[in-house]
């Protein structure tokens, strides 16, 4: 019904429907800012904004609604990945207003950059083309240069944002590079004739540089091992909703591009059993070994919680790369079921991180002493997100790693053990991470603060967590929430 | 038939412990008139059920009344609850259960001091008496087993019960703390023996229960002799654990430590006689294998020997009395392994003779034992102590105990008419017959144990009788210059009680002792026995033997004729130093026990510090301090990070091409 | 469907909460409240035990919960003669823990009690799953309340100790889950939908390779081996002890080593009998060392509950032991040892936990005389000491003689009669480093190495939940039938449908 | 005709020399700018492979790309901008730029 709603008002151009309302809200943000003077009115109009967008793609997604406009395709994984990121966006909007961090007087500008780079994602996810893709992340990388860059009074964001700037464009120019060999040698950038492509055709040097050029370039943008060394410092550096927006948005929109391009590249080849394919997977799979213990490993040493963080969502990423070794449709659902749950928990942590900062209690993890004390809330929740990080059932992060290792054990009917290293490791490092996120726990729980002062949060952020925390449980006890989407979508992977 | 009502008799004592352990306190003696009635019960139930039973056609037949109810499972085997009543059972539970009720009622007096300590002491000797009672009337091994611990748990409390907060200091606590531990762990040795024993019976006969396993046993026996004599001799490690055999015979010297009451117990009526009766008991099986019971005698001779060998110049009073046990405990294997031998050669009569004069020695050692660690009691208790060099002269002061311990160092010498002549005699008699009708190779062997009990009967006389004229004749010396005279009535009644029984115990042989004593119905004439004793002129030598050895006792402590010290270079000689090191048996076990016990867990600990749990901590640390060094890559550098970014570029070429060739793809 | 079974979980779960939400001025009556809810617990179980809701067989529940185009995992309890026992110990343990620390006065009083019924509620879960899914995650929900446990309530070196406790044994059930994955794929044919119900994957494992059976056994019994603990992997074990309250020691010791060898018999043995019987010589030799190196371990300890931790290692050993004979009487005696033990070894760490708080110090070379002392105390310690040491009589003997015995059918099939050296040394060392601690803290002359005014005897409460478990290892070393009779349920079943 | 290989080889060392430079000037503006050069190698690439292949796609793509390349410039110029005001420096291994790492 609703759907017909929409499909009668954008008509062909439903697939874009989620991303007209994002660019409406680009573009009048910064009208708004002007004539609204209040900066809540700006918040309360790009809320709005962002609804309705969620909204609509909710609705297409639970409708089942297929369509291609333009070779903008729209389908359940398209809109699933778009509610994602539409979650992500939301979370932050709906903290910007109440963050000391977020720029209040460039709010306008602020929030029309959050929708542009948000429009890119959900660009990302729709696109079935090089090109369109590498548009869409370029839109996105730019503009999150910007908004690290947007705190615009602190030293730090600002070298975080020379920093990540200089990086990304280095980065774009290795994904432009790469993306021109593949070019050249395949002679098409849909991802369709590539497959076809890698399929039918031997491994040949060019193919190989432009494959690297690509997994370097998109790697850095997922901050896989070794492009990861920008993720700490701007996490640390830019506002915190703005380091919860590039580590569960941006990320993500990072790994949609190894699903889309990598993954719909190979899986016929990598199925087939062909050497090309099989070494792929393997670059892959060492890769996904490296992230996660390379992230995991130096996380230990982090004293301050946002680097912590940072090198957490660097072994999460690890995590998911396992999906493109193992390269099965399971895998994949698995691996964006596992997107899903990681927006929740580790913005959640963000958020905590975020709202305590507004209270006035810093980013190391010894300033956290005693906060079960002074916030049995705040407490319980990082504990749960934290947890859930880890992988302890029965939080959502437990379910998602469950089928994420499920896959890399192998599939139903054969466990025949090629991956089964790459679970193994990956077991270790959740071990090894469930060090960290213990001490973690401990400051909070255990030590014994300097005050036990009460700390008072805005009412905004504990929504916010509140929501996250619904679903870091929910998921956890009934993840078919989400997980029959994730496992329809990978029907629409070629 | 009150024979069903078997199970009251180590039920009543068990019920007897539970009331003193909860409301003894309350009662007037902390519970002591408690555990007399029950002993008392029990001995009368024991008394009516023996009287049934050798009225019975089962007793005349020769067979036993059994009966059993299913307890549980152990995979296809099942265990049983039950009695099993026979003559030998009659016997056993007659005497313990008779001496254990004198015992209490003489605790009475010697423990009358002991205040609230005294509900303990109650509690612990009715549970004692429970485990001793329970065993001998067990229709099955397991559940001799399990009363056999029982009584193990119970020395250990017992031999303890002054291992805190000791009259005489905290040395004394110590050591009997010390004392109840070694008690405790070498008799578990043996136990753990048995129930390896155990293990291979049940396996090999599919049972435990007596009757099925005397009924099965030759074709068990024939069927797998290797295992059979394995079972066999494991079964005797808990004899020897038990009845303090050579080479496990250390802990009963210090089982002193305890209460003399309890070492009367220990002693006389329960604990050292399990061994030996499951040595009867078992003798169906024993007897299936000449060389195990070669094996059995020899232990027995040897441990007769050396225990009396340490007696002869041991000061303390007690000790003398607990390695005259142990010496007596060697006949009365001895005799067991030399009948059984002869058995099992076919020598049927004379076989029933060892099987009955190492039975028969067995009860009237237990008369007589009680007897003199209740006098030597009454003695500790007059004078406060139990170093004899402090003693003397006491006859004048303790009228009866000094005659009554007289009877009982009589009986135990084997003095004619008293009850230890008797039995010793016989035990060396059936030494004797061994060595006569033996196989080739292991006759000698008989002939040297003969001997050995021949020298042991010497030394027995000789160093009872130097304890008993220490203690009482002579001048008297400290402490016994302060004794109070006579003890009270509670405990000289039972020492005359006794010192009747030291007497005349012997002489049952002639009243039907020997039917019920009989082995597989082979009842041997009493009476023709008793006199061929005075046909034989061994026995002759064994008497003037010892009264050769009354004799030396008499001119080196009473007459002071013979020094002592001549023969001993005034304690310089190696043998006395090695008799008063206790043979270095003591050394040597807290040499294994330290070496083999806490020198191998300290290494196992070190081990489990530093390389077990060194390499848990090892890698934990490995991987903080990875954390550490890897987030040092991370300078803060843009172009480091570049430079990073480019590098990982090449070293993914670099691997992409690897992985192809070891793939197979070029 | 009756709900009885998830009653079990549900009401030590509300009672969890209640508690946690008890804090401020109502925190002082949090203690009731977990007594309360653990002994309607223990009441449920207990009538379940005595078939008062009738067949165990009618009370199963099963729901599916995930069901995905790979898998189905259900929510699906049942109980059967194995759990049982188990399912019983549990609420018993936590209701007597919960009387037991009535005296103790400690911050946050409501969160411990909370903790105590949040493990409840773990333990009843693993011990009545039916379905692997929920069978991990009940196994894994028991880690962190133990894990606070042990940080907030415990001794000095609790950091250390709780961190290492919970990556050790998290890492182990992580090796597990891929046992469990393995399994359940292996279990189907390719493109099949994988039912993670116990009866499902038991079905279907059958049929596979016994190389492949024997390499997923593997994983799973790596998993449940450090749970138990066994040499090697053990090191967890000694120092979560030390630290742990006494509250938390008990159940630790008393109920979730027992989640490990419940786990190799209900799955490693159950599902995998051909693979258990390949890894048979390895089990055996495995068990073997545990209890040899646990009783040399225990000599060398001078902390008592680290003695004790060290002496439930070799007595998991045995349960071991009996597991690896794969024989009817292995097995049925294996479960019984792990009733036995879980008895047993409760009362052993409140003993020994105990003379913590009433001496001031566990360390054994400062103790000596206690028993002048603290008479009733002494004798707790000295029951709680001999059941453990296998005194026949208690319920002890009953889970290492039939133990033994099976082995020793075992050896004898193998013609290795000497392996029965190995228990006839680790029965002495047993009693012997026992009845040496027992010598050193009990007996002999009163310490002066530190002060005994202040030293007491045990409480009202503590006697009565010290007496309550003496009772019962008294009962159950008289009477082992009453555990048997469910055991033997089981093992029939076991040897019905051809496991051993 | 020229070869392609030609067209592929310059652009090949157009791109290293601005990954060199990159990595070795510490000034950020010249490392923009290289990295302008590294997008243009890529874009020569294109345009030679549409030309080659007869094919519009590359085309297009270059005309995308050169506007991205503009926008990251301007970004990344403002960026700068903002960290010379606070920081006063434009050196990328000045430690003022260099403040957060570990």
């Amino acid at each position: 019904m609703a759907a017909d709603i929409i499909s009668s008002i954008f008509g062909d151009m439903t697939p874009l429907a989620a991303m007209i309302f994002l660019l409406i809200g680009a573009l009048i943000m910064p009208a708004v800012q002007m004539f609204g003077k209040k900066h809540t009115v700006t918040w309360c109009v790009a809320l709005l904004m962002v609804i309705l967008s969620f909204v609509t793609d909710v609705i297409l997604l639970t409708n089942d609604v297929e369509a291609t406009y333009l070779g903008v395709k729209l389908n359940t994984y398209t809109t699933l990945m778009s509610m994602l990121f539409l979650i992500v966006l939301f979370l932050v909007v709906l903290v910007s207003n109440v963050s000391t961090e977020t720029t209040k007087n460039h709010a306008g500008a602020y929030y029309a950059l959050l929708f542009g780079a948000t429009l890119g994602m959900l660009f990302v996810a729709s696109s079935s083309s090089l090109l369109t893709i590498f548009v869409g992340v370029e839109l996105t990388s730019i503009s999150s240069y910007a908004l690290v860059a947007l705190k615009r009074k602190d030293g730090r964001a600002s070298e975080a944002a020379v920093k990540y700037a200089i990086i990304g464009g280095m980065s774009t120019a290795l994904t432009l590079y790469g993306i021109s060999m593949i070019y050249g040698i395949a002679g098409s950038l849909e991802i369709n004739d590539l497959a076809n492509y890698v399929t039918f055709n031997d491994f040949t040097w060019m193919f190989g540089v432009g494959l690297i050029c690509m997994i370097a370039g998109y790697g850095f943008k997922i901050a896989a091992v070794p492009f990861h060394m920008w993720a700490p410092d701007v996490y640390e550096g830019a506002a915190t909703p703005v380091s919860m927006f590039l580590a569960t948005g941006s990320k993500k929109m990072g790994l949609a591009v190894f699903i889309q391009v990598f993954m719909a590249m190979f899986i016929i080849s990598a199925t087939a059993g062909s050497i090309f394919g099989l070494t792929v997977q393997y670059i892959f799979a060492i890769i996904a070994a490296i992230t996660m213990t390379v992230g995991n490993v130096v996380a230990i040493a982090q004293p301050n919680i946002k680097r912590m963080l940072a090198y957490s969502s660097i072994a999460q990423a690890g995590y998911i790369l396992i999906i493109l070794a193992v390269m099965t449709p399971q895998a994949e659902a698995a691996g964006i079921f596992h997107m899903f749950t990681h927006v929740f928990m580790k913005g959640g942590a963000f958020l905590i991180v975020g709202g305590l900062i507004c209270a006035g209690i810093g980013e190391k993890i010894s300033d956290y002493k005693g906060l079960a004390k002074r916030s049995p809330f705040l407490a319980a929740a990082m504990m749960l997100f934290l947890f859930s990080l880890a992988g302890i059932p029965p939080l959502a992060g437990f379910t998602s790693k469950f089928f994420l290792f499920a896959s890399a054990v192998g599939t139903p009917g054969a466990a025949d053990g090629t991956w089964i290293w790459l679970a193994f490791i990956a077991i270790l490092n959740s071990a090894i991470s469930l060090y960290y996120y213990a001490r973690v726990v401990k400051a909070m729980y255990i030590e014994k603060g300097e005050t036990t002062e009460k700390i008072k949060i805005p009412t905004i952020f504990t929504v916010a967590i509140v929501v996250c925390l619904v679903f870091v449980i929910v998921l956890g006890v009934y993840p078919d929430l989400i997980f029959g989407y994730c496992e329809q979508a990978t029907e629409f992977l070629l | 038939m009150i024979a069903e009502f078997t199970w009251l008799i180590p039920f009543i004592p068990m019920m007897c412990f539970l009331m003193i352990g909860i409301f003894g306190r309350k009662t007037p003696e902390k519970g002591g008139y408690i555990a007399i009635a029950g002993a008392l019960l029990s001995f009368l139930i024991a008394l009516a059920i023996s009287i049934e039973y050798l009225g019975s056609d089962e007793f005349a037949n020769g067979i036993a009344i059994e009966s059993s109810i299913r307890w549980f499972e152990i995979g296809d085997y099942t265990l049983n609850l039950g009695y099993y009543v026979d003559g030998l059972t009659c016997v056993m539970m007659l005497f313990s259960s008779f001496i254990s009720t004198l015992i209490f009622i003489y605790s009475i007096g010697y423990m009358h001091d002991q205040g609230e300590r005294k509900n303990r002491y109650y509690a612990e000797v009715s549970l004692f008496l429970t485990g001793m009672l329970g065993l001998i009337v067990s229709s099955n091994f397991l559940e001799l087993f399990i009363f056999w611990e029982v009584m193990g748990l119970c020395s250990y409390l017992l031999i303890g019960f002054w291992s805190f907060r000791h009259d005489n200091g905290d040395e004394a606590s110590a050591n009997a703390a010390s004392a109840a531990k070694k008690a405790f762990l070498v008799t578990r040795m043996g136990d753990v023996c048995l129930m390896g024993g155990l293990f291979i019976f049940l396996n090999l006969f599919h049972s435990l229960d007596y009757s099925a396993m005397f009924e099965s046993v030759e074709a068990v026996a024939a069927a797998n002799p290797g295992l059979f004599t394995l079972a066999l001799c494991l079964m005797f490690g808990g004899v020897i654990g038990k009845s303090a055999q050579f080479p496990l015979h250390d802990w009963l010297p210090d089982a002193m430590a305890g209460p003399t009451t309890v070492s009367s117990l220990i002693h006389a009526a329960t604990m050292v006689k399990a061994g030996v009766y499951l040595v009867a008991r078992g003798f169906p099986l024993y007897v299936q294998d000449v060389n195990v019971m070669l094996f059995v005698a020899i232990i027995g001779g040897i441990t007769a020997f050396i225990a009396a060998t340490m007696a002869l110049n041991n000061m303390n009073i007690k000790k003398v009395l607990a390695y005259s046990t142990i010496s007596q405990l060697g006949y009365m294997i001895l005799s067991l392994g030399a009948g059984g031998y002869l058995w099992a050669l076919g020598y049927e009569e004379l076989g029933a003779l060892g099987f009955f004069a190492g039975c028969f020695h067995m009860m009237n050692h237990a008369f007589f034992k009680a007897l003199l660690f209740m006098g030597s009691g009454s003695v500790i208790h007059g004078c406060g102590t139990e170093d004899m060099r402090l003693m003397g002269g006491l006859f004048k002061k303790m009228k009866i105990t000094a005659t009554t311990m007289l009877f009982g160092c009589l009986a135990i010498a084997g003095i004619p008419i008293f009850s230890g002549f008797w039995s010793k005699d016989l035990v060396i008699d059936t030494a004797m017959n061994a060595f006569n009708n033996g196989a080739d190779g292991a006759a000698i062997w008989f002939l040297i144990l003969w001997l050995l009990a021949v020298i042991t009967a010497f030394m027995t006389a000789f160093y009872m009788f130097r304890m008993w004229f220490m203690t009482f004749m002579g001048e008297p010396r400290e402490n016994a210059q302060h004794c109070h005279g006579e003890s009270p009535k509670t405990m000289t009644t039972p020492l005359i009680i006794l010192a009747g029984f030291a007497l005349v115990s012997g002489l049952f042989m002639f009243f039907g002792l020997t039917d019920m004593l009989a082995f597989e119905g082979e009842a041997i004439d009493g009476v023709e026995h008793g006199i061929e004793l005075f046909t034989n002129p061994f026995t002759y030598m064994t008497i003037i033997l010892a009264i050769l050895g009354i004799g030396i006792a008499y001119m080196m402590y009473v007459k002071k004729t013979m020094d002592p010290g001549k023969f001993n270079k005034n304690g310089e000689s190696w043998l006395y130093i090695a008799l008063t090191k206790r043979w270095w048996f003591p050394d040597l076990y807290n040499q294994i026990s330290w070496k083999l016990g806490y020198g191998v867990a300290k290494g196992v600990n070190y081990i489990d510090r530093q390389i077990v749990d060194g390499t848990v901590n090892g890698l934990s640390s490995a991987v903080v301090g990875g954390g550490d060094v890897m987030s040092k890559v991370q300078t803060g550098h843009v172009q480091d990070y570049s430079s990073v970014v480019l590098f990982g570029v090449s070293v993914l070429s670099v691997l992409i091409l690897v992985t192809f060739a070891l793939l197979g793809g070029f | 469907m009756s709900m009885i079974l998830s009653s079990l979980i549900l009401v030590p779960l509300i009672g969890a909460i209640i508690a946690l939400f008890m804090g401020g001025s109502r925190e002082a009556y949090s203690k009731y409240v977990a007594i309360g809810f653990s002994a309607i617990t223990l009441i449920i179980a207990t009538l379940l035990m005595l078939g008062i809701f009738g067949d165990f067989a009618d009370l199963g529940e099963s729901f599916v919960w995930i069901d995905t185009s790979a898998f189905i995992m259900n929510y699906a309890l049942s109980v059967d003669g194995l759990s049982i026992l188990m399912v019983f110990l549990t609420a018993l343990l936590c209701l007597l823990v919960n009387v037991f620390s009535l005296d103790e006065h400690r911050e946050n009083n409501n969160y411990f009690y909370a903790l105590i019924m949040a493990m409840e509620v773990g333990l009843m879960g693993v011990y009545m799953a039916a379905d692997y899914f929920l069978f991990y995650i009940m196994w894994e929900v028991t880690l962190i309340p133990m894990y606070f446990m042990i940080s907030w309530y415990g001794g000095p070196r609790r950091h250390y100790s709780a961190i290492k406790f919970f990556i050790y044994t998290h890492v182990a059930s992580l090796v597990m889950l891929i046992g469990i994955f393995a399994m359940g794929y292996e279990s189907v044919a390719a493109g099949g939908v994988v039912d993670f119900s116990f009866e499902a994957i038991k079905n279907g494992i059958g049929a596979v390779a016994v190389e492949t059976q024997s390499l997923i056994f593997a994983l799973l019994f790596f998993g449940f081996m450090v749970k138990m603990p066994s040499v090697p992997f053990h090191t967890w074990l000694p120092d979560a002890h030390t630290e742990a309250p006494t509250e938390g020691s008990v159940l630790l010791a008393g109920v979730m080593l027992k989640m490990g060898s419940y786990g190799i018999i209900r799955i490693c043995i159950e599902a995998l009998p051909e693979a258990a019987a390949y890894w048979q010589w390895v089990i055996i030799a495995i068990a073997l060392v545990s209890i040899i190196y646990g009783a040399y371990g225990c000599i060398a300890q001078t902390d008592l509950k680290k003695m004790v931790a060290f002496s439930s290692i070799s007595h998991m050993g045995m349960v071991m032991l009996g597991i690896g004979c794969l024989s009817d009487a292995g097995i049925t005696f294996a479960v019984f040892q792990m009733f036995a033990h879980g008895l047993i070894t409760a009362m052993l760490f409140m003993v020994c936990g105990m003379t913590g708080h009433k001496v001031g110090t566990r360390e054994i070379p400062l103790l000596g005389g206690l028993a002048g002392k603290m008479p009733i105390y002494a004798t707790f310690m000295m029951i709680a000491f001999m059941a453990s040491l296998g005194l026949p009589g208690l319920v002890g003997f009953w889970g290492e003689f039939p133990v033994i015995m099976a082995f020793y059918e075992f050896i004898l099939d193998n013609d290795v009669i000497w392996m029965l050296l190995f228990c006839m040394l680790s029965l002495m060392l047993t009693a012997g480093y026992y009845l040496w601690a027992m010598q050193r803290t009990l007996f002999g002359p009163e310490t002066k190495k530190i002060d005994l005014s202040k030293a007491h005897d045990v409480g009202h409460y503590e006697f009565a939940v010290l007496l309550v478990l003496a009772i019962l290892v008294a009962l159950f070393g008289v009477w082992p039938d009453g555990a048997l009779q469910f055991i033997d349920d089981y093992v029939d079943l076991l040897a019905f449908t051809g496991v051993i | 005709m020229i070869p392609m290989e030609y067209f592929l080889i310059l652009a090949a060392i157009l791109f290293v020399i601005g990954a060199y430079g990159v990595l070795t000037k510490s000034n950020a503006i010249v490392v923009l700018m290289c990295i302008e050069l590294m997008l243009n190698a890529a874009n020569i690439n294109f345009v030679t492979f549409a030309a080659f292949n007869y094919d519009i796609a590359g085309q297009a793509f270059v005309i995308m790309s050169i506007s991205v390349a503009a926008a990251e410039v301007a970004v990344g110029i403002a960026i700068l901008l903002n960290a010379y005001k606070l920081r006063k420096t434009t050196e990328l291994d000045d430690a003022k730029l260099t403040s957060m790492r570990w």
